[in-house]
């Protein structure tokens, strides 16, 4: 199923942890607010538990975004899950710009079960950036190496 | 090749309104290693589960995706379903098509598009699902409650009334809590002590309670069935087994004027003291913030006074270490007191008082002995003037809740006054009047009929005092917002009810979450009142929120069924979704390196060390071990291992690889 | 280097080791040699030019495992057998390490807490031609720097010669291996060989020690180096820690400080 | 063959002619310090002073990773796209040394001894390598050790001799040949007679063949291949850089229904080349994984193939973290 917009639908998925963030966009839904159709989510049990590479593989397989989301500080159902996550993403975007990799296309957030509203303004607001940004091609187009005429000796 | 059953739920409307279900069903079915796709109107329904159950069996099939509400709803349920049609329930996986995708979505080709990928999302996870046998751990029957007020009294009997050994702990020198300070209840009107002491007398010698008092909560850790509690007992500096509670100490200590705490700060105590007359136990402990010894190293009057030499100058706090199966939080709330009302002169004039304050001069044991007497000349009032809402339901002062228990409190206190001040007159300013619950309106229409109480709707805007008397400036907006004013002798503020102080801290200790107020969180607001997220810890009464005392003793009760619930059984059934280490041929025998940065990297020491020996018995290699009691999946030690050797069930590697891959293929 | 050459030779004599790895003219540049007869100490050097990290035998178990095995290391080398001892990789008891201080004096550690003591005193500083590529790339804007990157990566041809030539790629099966799930494409090709260059650097976050023998390795040229180099150097203020000084419990990823930065999440 | 005569200029005028053609012209830049081979436009931009390209040139015929066909599965069905040979572009490998040269006879071989590899041959097919011979070498040389020489003609269309002048002695050694130099005929002139081996590097012999293999034959069980292998890292810089090496691995790129079967370089140094399913490794250390190296190129492939898998590039030697020289170890063998 293809979606044919002529506005760049950009494609964006969030990895978010069950308790805090995955309750959260549960009580988004409760709350009937609406956000928009672009954001995929992926639940995972932690934030902890979110192995950067599947950000990479995201936007191999390309993806324009990503969200990245769990409990705020103290709140982890598993007490330091979001603390390890964080000083892996402080880590990893350090990396990833030194490389070029574009770090705007991350939205980090913590988005607490009980913040609903925050759950559809970030959706919101990140598909509203990405759009901005354009897809990234730029990206993709590396993804895409062997399909490349260029001899790669 | 894999043969996916997947199940579309319109759920009533819910998700047939914006997602178009049939269409998704037939787009999955496309989708390779899918074997029968279709919707249905209510899947959570019998037949909606009957479906899927003849469909596993039918079709043999090997996973099952359920596209319907959120799996923090439902999840249990479908796997259910499908462990009796014979297939294991982790090869269930469910698609959040409502809270996920049909609420937050317009009708549209966009929304469909999203309900498809989300389901394909979880075909290709659950192709990679792995059949999980539940993880069997020894429960330990012992419970722990924190909080002796009625809530905790309520629970710790009834648990320890199923035959089950409790622990009370209560962070003040007796139990008794707020409803130990209340001078009569409604609807009833009966006396609070009345019905409570003899309950705290049953705690103190019911055979199953261990009770300790001046006690707090130093550490958890553990899980559900296998906690290990550190107990702080704090250091009392009275040796209860030797104190006989005769008192004589309390008279000839020279501290006297310490504002007592069980009398809202109406009346006064000594340094060594029992906070009221029916504390259980009945014996004094030093308040050594107070006490001359401790301040200035000298006196020690009471222990010279003290006929059993019952005083411990050097006595320290005590560590107790237990290991309790189940937990049951009773924390409390507290009152807004101090200076958050300052346009009400709360703090700055006497004679505006909390509703907490009010219990203590309308209660026999109180500062008055039961006699309604300003704070400032001991005169009584003859205007008095009760304002609801003081702090509740007022988003400028951060509360916007309702404290629930002000409006019957108020048209109590203002009953009260009426049944002891014959001549008085009471005005109540109130923004709405909630007396949901048995017998609660007829209450509130008693105080204004019967006894003349007089109800005026609208907010007071300040209270400010002129020659002697508090001057009330108000609206009456039923009266078409007509200024009101009224000169006051006493005014009482229904304060709001927060929470308790230090509720941050003890959920986090405990891992438990707790709401933007500090009141702890239940696992779901209708299904799952007494539960928390994390499992084996129940909560009661006000630290939830705000509630008056019949549903706190019915929380309690409720709680302690759970907890009896679970004690019921020598085992628990946990879900297998916990982190292993991998094996593999030799000579690797597994990928594990033995780096043990897992370890460190752990929230619940979970991560030990095990020697792979060969035959002759010499160890080959060090790796690392799971042990599956303690690890609760969070899946840190997954994404942190170099080498991929550590995995988590349910949540793998490869589970959750193939879901981003593909979201985004197509 | 007489002085190493003789302890070497009377520690293989005496049998206290079996073995001594240490370094031998090449034919281009020094180059590892190990030593299992006394008669063979007589070809030792040590030198400014012994650029080679050690270290990374001693996790070999063709190597190891035979008996005490004695090895010359140069402050790179010793900062690495520290991480490994921190990582739980060495044997105290069966390894002897040597250095060579700079008034030429040969120096045994009888045990990891000397050694270090002893690199305490070595501050791990960036070299001026790192400092200028760093600079060189933080100049760029970030498409450039993409490029950059992209256009050194397409020189990589998946030799491995960096994890192979890194003391603390011990891993008996890398990630790079690892086919359920592919996390890695295995053939040459940028994307693939960028995923793999940011899977080692972030494996090294808090766990390199800066020796640089990844960048001396890689046949190509590329300065994949700079990659954990410069995370180091980033980090270290972050989390507070020295770099190349391992730390005991823990490291930058597997601990963590309630108040470490949090300015880029909402 | 025809020998002929090229003047700078005339070199010039037949290089724009071969670009003109359309063919892809790939020659030796040198490139953030290292000289490569690379796709180039003019002649000015092909590297002087170098000794010997990092990377042989064998990607040209072999490249790292090559998609050797695509699929796509629709319900059931399978649809396959195959490698097409007419997708090959003609090439045209300019300043290639002679023992790069040298290295197609074995790959040939290889990729011919019994299936005939479409994708090799379709490269080899369109490929043309005009061959420089060699002026300079460096100690890691050792082509006339392995029948190999700097002015040695073997597996090249055309080969150029640089003269003094700038001119260059123009061997014309293959139909290929003759159709490139046919692109600009008129550049060039007739031999002048130079003595091409006055043009030539001196690069000593250092050790006979055949004496290796006859003691290769009996080395299988040698302490040697311990000793040499101590150092090794067993990464794989040296099969990469070898013009020879052309062991690949076929891996899956698959993405859902779609996907793609990748052909990529593979080496024997690696752990992982033999490594079963079962967990065993019939070549567990490295000193097995040395030797089947050293005999794979001196014993089996003579055998077998009947053709050195080794050209004396000396690559290897160069690319080596821990410098194995393959001449040291060669050498000493010859010595034992």
């Amino acid at each position: 199923m293809n979606n044919n917009n002529s506005e760049f639908e950009p494609k964006i998925v969030a990895f978010v942890c069950n308790w805090c963030t995955y309750a959260g966009a549960d009580l988004t839904g409760t709350s009937r607010l609406k956000y928009a159709t672009n954001v995929k989510i992926v639940r995972f049990p932690c934030t902890g538990r979110i192995d950067f590479m599947l950000l990479l593989k995201a936007f191999a397989q390309g993806a324009d975004g990503v969200i990245v989301s769990g409990c705020h500080p103290n709140d982890c159902h598993y007490t330091s899950g979001n603390f390890h996550a964080r000083r892996r993403w402080i880590t990893f975007r350090g990396l990833l710009d030194f490389m070029g990799i574009d770090i705007r296309r991350i939205q980090y957030s913590w988005v607490s079960a009980a913040e609903g509203a925050k759950w559809a303004d970030v959706v919101n607001t990140t598909v509203a950036s990405i759009r901005e940004l354009g897809p990234y091609t730029e990206y993709q187009k590396v993804a895409e190496y062997l399909d490349k005429e260029e001899y790669n000796g | 090749m894999s043969k996916i059953g997947v199940f579309i739920c319109h759920c009533g409307e819910n998700i047939s309104a914006t997602v178009d279900c049939e269409r998704v069903a037939q787009e999955i079915r496309k989708v390779e290693g899918v074997e029968y796709a279709i919707d249905y109107k209510y899947m959570c329904s019998d037949p909606g589960q009957t479906l899927i159950k003849d469909a596993i069996r039918e079709h043999h099939l090997d996973g099952v995706v359920v596209g319907s509400c959120s799996p923090r709803m439902h999840e249990p349920t479908f796997r259910k379903a499908c462990a009796e049609a014979g297939l294991n329930p982790f090869l269930c996986e469910m698609a959040n098509l409502r809270e996920h995708c049909s609420w937050v979505h317009e009708k549209g080709e966009a929304t469909t598009e999203k309900a498809f990928d989300l389901v394909k999302m979880l075909v290709e996870k659950v192709k990679r699902n792995k059949p999980l046998d539940a993880i069997k751990v020894p429960i330990t029957k012992k419970a722990l409650v924190i909080g002796g007020g009625i809530a905790g009294i309520q629970a710790s009997l009834d648990i320890a009334n199923a035959g089950h050994k409790v622990i009370l702990i209560e962070k003040d020198p007796s139990i008794g809590g707020h409803m130990s300070q209340l001078s009569e209840t409604f609807p009833t009107l009966d006396c609070s002590q009345c019905i409570l002491t003899p309950r705290m007398v049953e705690v103190a010698q019911h055979p199953n309670i261990t009770l300790y008092t001046y006690a707090e909560l130093d550490s958890l850790e553990g899980f559900i069935g296998n906690f290990t509690a550190k107990i702080r007992l704090k250091a009392k500096s009275v040796d209860h087994k030797k104190c006989t509670g005769c008192g004589a100490c309390l008279q000839k200590c020279p501290q006297k004027r310490i504002p007592s705490e069980f009398n809202a700060g109406l009346g006064n105590r000594t340094a060594i003291y029992v906070p009221f007359p029916q504390a259980v136990p009945n014996k004094p402990v030093i308040d050594r913030e107070h006490c001359n010894y401790y301040k200035r190293g000298k006196c020690k009057i009471c222990e010279a006074t003290c006929p059993t030499g019952a005083i411990e100058w050097d006595k320290e706090d005590e560590i107790l270490t237990e290991q309790v199966g189940a937990i049951v939080v009773t924390t409390g709330f507290n009152v807004k007191g101090a200076d958050f009302f300052p346009e009400y002169g709360y703090g700055k004039y006497k004679d505006v008082l909390t509703g907490l304050q009010f219990e203590r001069l309308a209660s026999a044991s109180g500062p008055t002995l039961g006699e309604i007497r300003r704070p400032s000349d001991g005169t009584i009032p003859k205007k008095i003037v009760f304002i609801a809402c003081a702090g509740s339901r007022d988003p400028a002062k951060g509360i916007p809740y309702c404290s629930k228990i002000c409006c019957m409190y108020t048209a109590k206190h203002a009953m009260l006054y009426q049944h002891k001040v014959h001549d008085g007159e009471s005005t109540v300013f109130y923004m709405d009047i909630r007396a949901g619950g048995k017998n609660y309106e007829e209450f509130v229409r008693r105080a204004i009929e019967e006894d003349h109480v007089n109800y005026v709707r609208g907010r007071v805007a300040r209270v400010y005092e002129k020659d002697g008397k508090l001057i009330v400036k108000g609206v009456d907006t039923l009266l078409s917002g007509q200024q009101v004013e009224i000169e006051a002798d006493m005014v009482v503020l229904a304060t709001a009810g927060v929470s308790n102080c230090g509720a941050e801290q003890l959920a986090q200790k405990m891992h438990i979450s707790y709401d933007p107020y500090h009141f702890f969180a239940e696992a779901h607001p209708k299904l799952k009142p007494v539960e928390t997220n994390t499992a084996g810890i129940f909560l009661a009464g006000a630290c939830q929120a705000p509630k008056d005392i019949p549903e706190t003793v019915g929380m309690a009760s409720g709680a302690a069924v759970k907890v009896a619930g679970l004690f019921s059984n020598n085992e628990l059934v946990r879900e297998p979704l916990i982190a292993v280490v991998n094996r593999c041929a030799p000579p690797q025998f597994s990928t594990c390196v033995g780096c043990f940065m897992c370890q460190t990297a752990c929230p619940y020491n979970a991560i030990e060390r095990e020697e792979i020996k060969g035959r002759d018995g010499k160890v080959i290699k060090t790796v690392a071990k799971v042990n599956p009691g303690l690890c609760q999946g969070c899946g840190t030690c997954v994404a942190f291992c170099r080498s991929k050797s550590i995995d988590i069930q349910g949540y793998s590697n490869e589970q959750m690889f193939a879901e981003v891959m593909s979201l985004l293929n197509h | 280097m007489d002085k190493l050459r003789q302890r070497a030779a009377a520690l293989l004599a005496d049998g206290t080791v079996t073995l001594v790895i240490g370094y031998e003219e090449g034919t281009s540049k020094p180059r590892p040699i190990f030593c299992h007869k006394a008669e063979e100490a007589g070809k030792l050097i040590y030198s400014s030019q012994c650029i080679n990290n050690l270290a990374v035998y001693l996790t070999k178990k063709e190597l190891m495992g035979t008996g005490k095995v004695a090895i010359t290391a140069t402050i790179p080398a010793l900062r690495s057998i520290l991480q490994l001892s921190v990582e739980n990789q060495l044997n105290e008891e069966n390894l002897l390490v040597i250095t060579v201080t700079d008034k030429e004096e040969v120096k045994e550690f009888a045990n990891f807490a000397e050694i270090e003591a002893y690199i305490a005193d070595f501050q791990l500083k960036l070299e001026g031609k790192e400092q200028e590529i760093i600079d060189k790339l933080e100049g760029m804007s970030r498409e450039e720097r993409f490029k950059f990157w992209m256009e050194e990566m397409s020189h990589c041809f998946k030799c491995y010669a960096c994890r192979a030539a890194c003391p603390l790629c011990y891993c008996t099966k890398c990630i790079v291996e690892e086919n359920r799930p592919q996390w890695i494409n295995p053939w040459a090709a940028p994307l693939a060989n960028m995923e793999w260059q940011i899977n080692r650097a972030m494996h090294m976050a808090g766990r390199c020690t800066g020796c640089g023998a990844c960048g001396d390795a890689c046949p190509v040229g590329i300065p994949i180096h700079l990659l954990t180099r410069k995370m180091m150097e980033d980090l270290a203020p972050e989390f507070g820690f020295t770099p190349g000084q391992p730390s005991k419990n823990g490291n930058a990823l597997s601990t963590w400080k309630a108040d470490d930065k949090e300015n880029f999440i909402r | 063959m025809e020998t002929k005569y090229i003047s700078k200029n005339g070199l010039n005028e037949w290089f724009s002619q071969i670009v003109k053609s359309g063919k892809r012209v790939y020659a030796p830049v040198e490139e953030r310090g290292k000289v490569e081979f690379k796709k180039v436009q003019a002649l000015s931009e092909v590297a002087e002073e170098y000794i010997q390209t990092t990377q042989s040139i064998k990607s040209a015929v072999f490249p790292r990773a090559e998609v050797l066909f695509a699929y796509e599965k629709e319900s059931g069905k399978v649809k396959v796209e195959d490698f097409d040979p007419e997708t090959v572009k003609e090439t045209v490998l300019w300043k290639v040394h002679p023992c790069d040269a040298a290295g197609f006879k074995p790959l040939t071989a290889i990729f011919n001894w019994d299936y005939k590899d479409k994708l090799y041959n379709a490269h080899l097919e369109k490929t043309t390598l005009v061959t420089f011979s060699c002026a300079k070498a460096d100690k890691s040389c050792f082509c006339t050790s392995v029948n190999g020489g700097p002015g040695n003609t073997a597996g090249s269309d055309v080969m150029l001799t640089m003269l003094p002048d700038g001119g260059a002695i123009v061997e014309i050694l293959t139909p290929k040949g003759e159709a490139l130099v046919q692109l600009a005929a008129s550049a060039f002139e007739n031999d002048k007679g130079e003595d091409k081996s006055k043009c030539l590097a001196d690069v000593p012999q250092m050790f006979d063949v055949e004496e290796i293999k006859a003691k290769l034959a009996t080395a299988f069980d040698s302490p040697v291949w311990k000793e040499q292998s101590e150092r090794c890292l067993g990464c794989g810089a040296c099969a990469f850089v070898c013009p020879t090496c052309a062991c690949f691995d076929i891996q899956e790129d698959a993405h859902g229904s779609k996907g793609k079967r990748i052909r990529c370089w593979d080496s024997c140094g690696f752990s992982l080349f033999t490594k079963h399913t079962s967990g065993h490794n019939p070549r567990a250390v490295q000193s097995q994984r040395w030797r089947q190296r050293i005999l794979h190129k001196f014993s089996y492939m003579p055998d077998r193939l009947s053709v050195l898998g080794c050209t004396g590039c000396g690559r290897c030697s160069r690319a080596c973290p821990v410098d194995m020289n393959i001449l040291e170890h060669i050498t000493s063998i010859a010595k034992k």
